[in-house]
């Protein structure tokens, strides 16, 4: 059964330095709050996974989290580049971070794969890519049945998942509505879990074939509400895309950037932070 | 009479008037996106649009700046999970039209989207693959529009992201189960088509103002034009008309108003 | 775009004889009036793929439709034995079958993968039991990152998927709603799909992620009212247990079920069928 | 003072108090479910109860005839498809009990439910394999309900379905990722364990009233009896009439009345 922790316990118990942590919402429900929360405990030498690290990434590799990065797409979607990791990788600022890549389709199955207790995902990918010759974790199986050469890739099993829900109910069982992504599948695929939710209700509402989550496949429970802003929660906030653009300003200069960290993130609590 | 517009807004309803009715249209966020709505909205009402944020059959309003804006979710037939996204709808063969755009291009419409220089010692680092390497072998054919620049049409990409025909125009030869690949490149100067035997881009139409010279000016290789070369339709009135305001709505969401 | 057929037109355009069949629904939304019009219009040499092949293939089966049955489960449910299934298998009547058998896991999987547009599925399954030694398409492969040992299937990939459904709208998208099976999955994979509805609604009356099949995946739509009775439709009609029982009496003996299947099938018509 | 009940009552509540309220269990249809809902509704209400149908979490009121009837998904929290309950919460490793029947039971507790017979030419056929060959060996422990009978209880399967220990009570030893395998039978006669050192089943408890020579007639193998045998707890009244109760609104619930 899922256990309900303020976020402050929550990461503080259940995330280490050094850990393989997977924060996911595809650009739905994307859990700021605790991204928040690990850069004010800051956690040190995390293998971050994302398959669009966007500004939660970008700003946990700014606050200096991370050690590696694992993803598919890096960049601050329809406005550009990502300038804190660009940062870290070109210039090693605030630390050297070493990526690891693949494309969508490939993450999208490894998680699957993780969610499924598998070690591999297969899927018929990165044909003709270059992306093999710098991923060593890409290889290539061939079909017993028909001879064809199908990709294969690890399947993601992080130590921690975290992602954030519109609600969960009393018992710790957890809707993910809207734009579903692989949050379920990285709940799934991971040691150990972090949900935080809007609100919690007596009553789901959720319909008969609903994404929901049961509390005995998750770790923890943490409300947080406005908790993936500037990304959003479908039925209860938009996305902040203006917060997106004026991103780009920010995060483009290391000074700007520690500003607003030392702004909006050293100086609040989690309660704080989310609202 | 001509009408005014843009060598932009002239590739937006060239790119617009590749797709039709029929399509299932896996959509690339940014140009192919504003692409793919402008088809919806005026010819092709009932194309199918795609997000590979698992929103199927979408219709949105404004012009999403992610991939998985909550309208894209909310006008959609269905909404599912990015596994069934890349596994069921594109892997499984749903797709028709893969929809992208691109950092860099070379002659044989291989697209680099991951960075400008050595791997390991990037000049520039760019977003990455995305959905792009696997909608490029797994969509039906593919459809590519981006701005002519000789910074991004080079003779050879720097880093192949997603295939077009390979480093020497043969790479889809013998590969099961693959698209067609790239059928068409359209760009604010011309289209392109690949030559049917060794598969490099070849321009087949340059829109109404632009000379050879200006294309060959802004490709990095000595591009060839087809023996019977067109020139691309004008926009009409209503295409401009409604690609105006599609771009007003748009920027007026997006900035918060 | 989906076609909107008679179930009679659906059925003979798109299924011949010597075809691959797949008519699915878990228990819930079985497609038995697709499955007497089959019979009625006498198609022979099929291959009949379904995890639990239920009355449904009991009935074909005993009607002379099969020459092949590929499945996991052949029972009635909580009743007993298949008679029909077993006296094909085991006498020959009214012909051979050949049975390929697999377990409920496999074929799941193989569905998944001819839905992913995959040869072969990958599964942690058959470890330890004698199935692989009587089916030589259960193969093994090893993971290329952990050395383990896993079994490979190939996928299922129909000639044609049979399907009922609570209801589609005029443009042809159809909604599964409750225990949705492999449904989706059999549509996806097939190269042909016949799916029936209940009705023809304006609006779906869909959830956010609810379990639609667009229009242009599918071939043909039939209205069957009714149409997966003795099965049930969440929300339309329940399960007819008792009639379940019964099959086991009717089933047990050629005469019994050859005068059923006279008055029940053919001596009625695709509409009359169903009421 | 002994309450009157019969000996399938004996077993079906014996079964039920295997499970505890922290277990996730996958459900096999007949005795493991009768048993699995009895639990439920005495001294586990909040157990987790699961149907490869893809029902999680369900609650019936009655017991389901098929793996699938309306009132599980009806009463579940969520339903999900089968592959995904197949990939992510069985494989996946979120099954704690996996409760099965069958209908032939060896020594080293390996489950036939395929044929009686030889393959090509059976004696009798049996349904399959159904869900039971991966909940076998996926689930972190496996119990299994059935009733004791020479003709179920055989020294060797004709057919291993669903592996206990394998032929030789090694199948389990130095294969990754799989579960403890069956951990307790229970009969209408006994409670049956694996020796923990060579997996033979080994009877550790008998039902009130059964004795040594009512389960060594009943079992196709000489069969051993646990140093410290014990007598099992009878049903309690509270128990024997939720479960009369149960049964008898399930019989008029399945004959349509």
């Amino acid at each position: 059964m899922a256990e309900f922790l303020s976020l402050q316990d929550a990461v503080s118990r259940y995330i280490s330095n050094g850990d393989t942590v997977a924060m996911e919402g595809f650009t739905h429900l994307i859990p700021f709050a605790a991204g928040h929360e690990i850069i004010r405990q800051e956690k040190r030498d995390l293998t971050l996974i994302r398959m669009t690290p966007d500004l939660i990434y970008d700003q946990m590799i700014g606050a200096g989290c991370a050690k590696k990065l694992i993803f598919s797409w890096g960049g601050n979607p329809g406005v550009g580049s990502l300038h804190r990791l660009r940062d870290a990788v070109e210039k090693g600022w605030p630390n050297k971070l070493e990526i690891l890549e693949h494309s969508h389709a490939a993450m999208a199955n490894a998680y699957e794969a993780g969610a499924a207790g598998l070690p591999l995902a297969v899927l018929r990918g990165y044909v003709g890519s270059d992306l093999p010759k710098v991923n060593d974790q890409i290889k290539f199986i061939e079909c017993p049945f028909t001879g064809e050469r199908l990709a294969a890739v690890p399947s993601v099993r992080p130590d921690v998942a975290v992602i954030h829900a519109q609600r969960a109910d009393r018992k710790g069982n957890v809707l993910v509505e809207g734009i579903i992504g692989i949050q379920k599948e990285a709940v799934l695929a991971a040691k150990r879990s972090i949900v935080t939710v809007e609100e919690i209700v007596d009553d789901l509402g959720a319909s008969v074939n609903a994404c929901v989550i049961p509390s005995w496949a998750i770790t923890a429970i943490a409300v947080a509400p406005r908790g993936s802003r500037p990304s959003y929660a479908l039925g209860y906030y938009d996305r902040d895309n203006a917060f997106y653009q004026e991103w780009d300003g920010i995060a483009r200069d290391r000074e700007t950037f520690q500003a607003w960290l030392k702004e909006n993130v050293f100086e609040k609590t989690a309660e704080e932070g989310a609202a | 009479m001509s009408l005014e517009f843009t060598s932009s807004e002239m590739m937006s309803i060239t790119a617009a008037r590749a797709l039709n009715n029929d399509m299932t249209c896996f959509v690339g966020i940014g140009l192919p996106s504003e692409a793919a709505n402008l088809a919806r909205l005026t010819h092709a009402p009932d194309i199918t649009l795609i997000y590979e944020s698992g929103t199927l059959q979408t219709r949105p309003d404004v012009l999403p700046l992610s991939i998985g804006d909550g309208e894209l979710c909310e006008s959609a037939l269905t909404t599912v999970s990015v596994p069934e996204m890349f596994r069921y709808w594109l892997q499984g063969g749903h797709i028709s039209v893969g929809f992208l755009g691109t950092a860099q291009i070379d002659r044989f419409a291989n697209l680099n989207t991951t960075l400008i220089g050595d791997y390991r010692e990037p000049k520039v680092r760019l977003p990455g693959g995305g959905g792009a390497p696997e909608i490029a072998t797994n969509a039906k054919e593919v459809f590519i529009t981006v701005k002519h620049s000789k910074r991004t049409f080079v003779k050879d990409v720097d880093f192949v992201t997603t295939v077009g025909f390979g480093r020497d125009g043969k790479a889809r030869d013998n590969v099961p189960n693959i698209g067609k690949g790239p059928t068409v490149v359209i760009t604010d100067l011309c289209i392109l088509k690949p030559d049917p035997e060794t598969k490099e881009l070849v321009v087949t139409s340059l829109h109404p103002g632009v000379t050879r010279d200006d294309v060959i000016e802004a490709t990095g290789w000595e591009i060839r034009f087809a023996d019977q070369l067109d020139t691309t339709p004008e926009p009409t009135a209503q295409e401009l008309e409604v690609l105006r305001d599609l771009k007003a709505r748009t920027k007026a969401h997006h900035s918060g108003q």
